[in-house]
């Protein structure tokens, strides 16, 4: 389903985020992402919905090529891409509600089903005591939540998520991580970067290690890797 | 689009709700703009009008040699009516010439006749109008080779002044015009664009969740005409209203200043003044937006 | 304070380097504004020098009786020149009369005499000039009293009209400069509102991190004070350059309007300008960040 | 040196994030406060600095009280207080150097002492190479350690801190767990919230449990406490 060929992200600032990255994903695997601060995960993940485009080398989802793409193609590519991003991106001025119904309006699914859909992808999340809050209203992890809402609502081909649980309890973390792993047994690719160790220890899936913008390990079933 | 269309009106609302300070800044700005537009547009008509009626008043005087009789005279009137380019003619026959002089002087007619030795030293005088102010000249040269005038006089430097004047004045009103129309646009664009500017990282964020450049634009579209709209109304009341209300002052006051009160430009103004209240919005933010659009 | 001036400065910069859209619109506003404020200057200078030199115009004419002969006309003008508020007096004699009127229907000054039987039916008259055109009335009341002379005219009507219209004229200028005033304000205000508004997050993270007000405040300070310099400095050049280009052009061709060209006006309202700008740039920022540094 | 008194926070718009809470730091401590996602910990953190004031009850920091402090003695009071925050509140349009930088600036500290204790200060977090970076050029935890960074180069009486090592690496977490406590050696108060359950458990120090903004648990020595 994703397949990186020779592929370096040299920002404008000289900054060498990935060098040289060679990478396959099938469809409905689940990989882990794991590598130090500042290894080039979220560079990555970023070139899968292209928000950043590579100096070199190709990028393709389902064959479609994403270097070569058009620029309205573009905003299909994103709605078959579910994104959990690291700094949460919601709508400051859109209530948790419409943030996570957004992702259903701008592909024009009718009122109705918008409201149900929302407000049981909210549950899921539990967040509806919060359904009304901005999120400049909610806390740090509510905030996270509204954002896993958000990339799931769709039934996406492919979930990419950063860091998604990074301002999460335990608990509440492990929510979220069942949810994911059931959206990837129903057939979604989920291609999820994280630090939390025990999260990725206990799945045994897939582990793909990136140091210095190179891929340090990639293992089956493997661990987080890194001793303290 | 249309499932979303929904969604387009909720947002415009919403967003002028939520930033009802940005919006003021919007509706002031076109609504300052087009006021001056307006005002301006006005004052080019009264302009043109006030050169018109100047113009208007231009005239040719000429004597009619003194051997001429009564009959002669009015011969020679209904000459000169038949020419081209003669609009009017009046006649100042020389007994009424003698008469107002005697009021100037303060004696009777009689007396001053009598002062003169019974003869009227008055030649009858004949006050030619040209239909079109700016024949004055040609016509006066062809009055001077008709044999029984003498002494013709049409004021040729003032008339080239003002000429000159009236041209002038109306450079003036579409200068003004053109330049607050510029002052406009550059305030309009400059306003929708901090506007962007400043939900840039909205714009961004719903880029990245999938929307469409169309989808993103609408509701800046619909708001812009929304808020222009507003303030192109605001503009055409205080237009209105202002200007009728110096109307009526004027023609109180000053009667002798001719002021333009005509119904069909008052209408031409108020809704040009919607239109392009309602463009500038809806361009501005389309503009305005295109370059955030491509990012 | 004096430890973080190195700070403020560099700060400054940086804010104008990094939002260089954002500055230029508070330039371009400072700039329009003033430009409009600036011409209306002139114009009320313009629409004031034109009253006065209408008013100046105005005179009183005076016919002096027949019988008086010229050693008394001398003594009755000199007589006249004495009185309070009277600024000047002419004579023109029946001679002169007699002469004027003699070109105007086109005979010598013999001929018509011969014509009239040897007598000169025309009075001696004195042209009486008011020191201040609101004395005219007055005056002409006073001269009405004098046996010497009859038929006094100012062209009562004429005046009250013309007075009203000056006064129109003056309360037109105020008017524009006053409503021009305000748009600026608004408009600046506005503008820097919106910069400020754009900030509003890092205001509250440097506040969060221990900043006081005021070292918030001066960077916004200096910033409003440099556009609000440039903005001034553009506008003094352009409505000085223009309104220059204006006179040299009215002078040549429309020579019959008085332009005011005076050296102190003009240095007098650059600098205006450019303090104009500074303010309203320095005020405007401090006023709006008000609001902000509370929360 | 800390003590809440019958602290009740109720926000605008009904969310009551903490509710009768009594507490007593003393100077020189090192104190978690964990507890689920929403529970009230950045509530609780954001009344230390006065970015919030309690609905009811008192707040008082080295005697001062915070409730009743005059609007211009705030800037003092946090000055004498680090702070990182959640979300980090980075200033985007400053680089690395001069985030940091900044928080000298403020106290009026002369330029060249400026250059040297900032640089230094950077050195310490890792980010040496990216001292001419804008926040946005950074990854999540490179922003984090700006934030720390900026928290610790006054030396304060106080540091609180939100969720510091939820965008980082454990070992990257690791370096950052070491400056804090060097700096609380120092003789520093430090109070943090955090979900980093390996962290909690290690450190073996004082142990806050809040859950929905009660005071739930209060340990000298504890553990983080939720079993998964
Ligand atoms: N927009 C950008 N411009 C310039 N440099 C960037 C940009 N984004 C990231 N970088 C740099 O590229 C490198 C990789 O960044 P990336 O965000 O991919 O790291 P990461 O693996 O996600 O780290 P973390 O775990 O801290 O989120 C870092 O050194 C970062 O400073
Ligand atoms: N500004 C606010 N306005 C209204 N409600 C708020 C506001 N900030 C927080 N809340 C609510 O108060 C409660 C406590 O929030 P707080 O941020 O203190 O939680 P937290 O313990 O820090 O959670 P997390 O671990 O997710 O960061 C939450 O339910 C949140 O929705
Ligand atoms: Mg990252
Ligand atoms: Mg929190």
């Amino acid at each position: 389903m994703i397949q990186l060929t020779n592929v370096s992200k040299i920002y404008s600032n000289g900054a060498r985020a990935l060098v040289d990255v060679n990478l396959k994903i099938g469809k409905g695997n689940f990989v882990f992402l794991v590598g130090p601060s500042g290894a080039g995960k979220s560079t990555l993940i970023k070139l899968l919905y292209r928000e950043e485009i590579p100096t070199r080398g190709q990028v393709q989802i389902n064959s479609r090529n994403l270097v070569r793409m058009k620029e309205r193609e573009v905003p299909y590519l994103r709605r078959s891409i579910g994104v959990i991003f690291q700094d949460f991106k919601l709508l400051p001025n859109k209530t948790v509600f419409e943030n996570v119904a957004f992702a259903l309006e701008v592909i024009g699914v009718p009122k109705r089903e918008v409201r149900n859909r929302t407000m049981a992808t909210i549950d899921l999340v539990g967040l509806k005591a919060k359904e009304k809050a901005y999120p400049h209203e909610l806390s740090g992890g509510e905030q996270q939540r509204v954002c896993v809402a958000r990339a799931i609502i769709n039934n996406p081909a492919l979930l990419v998520a950063d860091e998604p649980t990074g301002n999460l309890d335990p608990e509440t973390a492990w929510d979220i991580m069942d949810l994911l792993y059931e959206i990837n047994k129903r057939g979604t690719t989920v291609v999820m970067a994280t630090h939390a160790r025990a999260i990725v220890n206990k799945m045994q899936k897939r582990v793909i290690a990136i140091e210095n913008g190179r891929v340090a390990r990639d293992e089956e079933q493997g661990g987080y890797g890194y001793d303290v | 689009m249309f499932n979303s269309s929904g969604y387009i009106f909720r947002e415009t609302f919403n967003s002028m709700r939520r930033n009802p300070w940005l919006s003021l800044a919007s509706v002031i700005t076109v609504m300052v703009s087009l006021v001056i537009l307006g005002y301006s547009i006005f004052f080019l008509a009264n302009a043109a009008n006030m050169a018109k009626s100047f113009e208007s008043e231009l005239e040719i005087g000429a004597f009619v040699q003194m051997s001429y009789t009564p009959e002669e005279v009015q011969d020679l009137k209904s000459q000169i009516e038949q020419m081209p380019g003669v609009e009017s003619v009046s006649l100042v026959t020389k007994e009424q010439a003698l008469e107002d002089f005697g009021k100037t002087i303060g004696g009777t007619q009689s007396s001053i006749v009598s002062d003169v030795g019974g003869t009227n030293p008055f030649p009858d005088k004949l006050t030619v109008k040209a239909t079109d102010p700016q024949n004055v000249k040609d016509l006066a040269r062809s009055l001077e080779t008709n044999p029984g005038l003498y002494k013709i006089r049409y004021g040729q430097e003032f008339v080239d002044q003002l000429l000159k004047f009236t041209q002038w004045l109306r450079w003036i009103g579409f200068g003004v015009v053109a330049a607050f129309g510029a002052a406009a646009v550059v305030l309009i664009s400059i306003n929708v664009k901090i506007n962007v500017f400043s939900r840039r990282r909205e714009i961004q964020i719903m880029k990245l969740v999938g929307a469409s450049n169309g989808f993103i634009r609408w509701p800046f579209l619909i708001e812009g005409l929304a808020l222009g709209l507003v303030g192109g109304t605001l503009a055409a009341i205080i237009v209105g209203v202002g200007y009728n209300w110096i109307t009526v002052y004027v023609q109180s006051t000053l009667t002798f200043l001719p002021v333009v009160q005509n119904e069909v430009l008052f209408r031409q103004v108020s809704v040009g003044l919607l239109l392009a209240g309602m463009a500038m919005g809806a361009i501005g933010s389309v503009f305005s937006l295109q370059k955030f659009l491509r990012a």
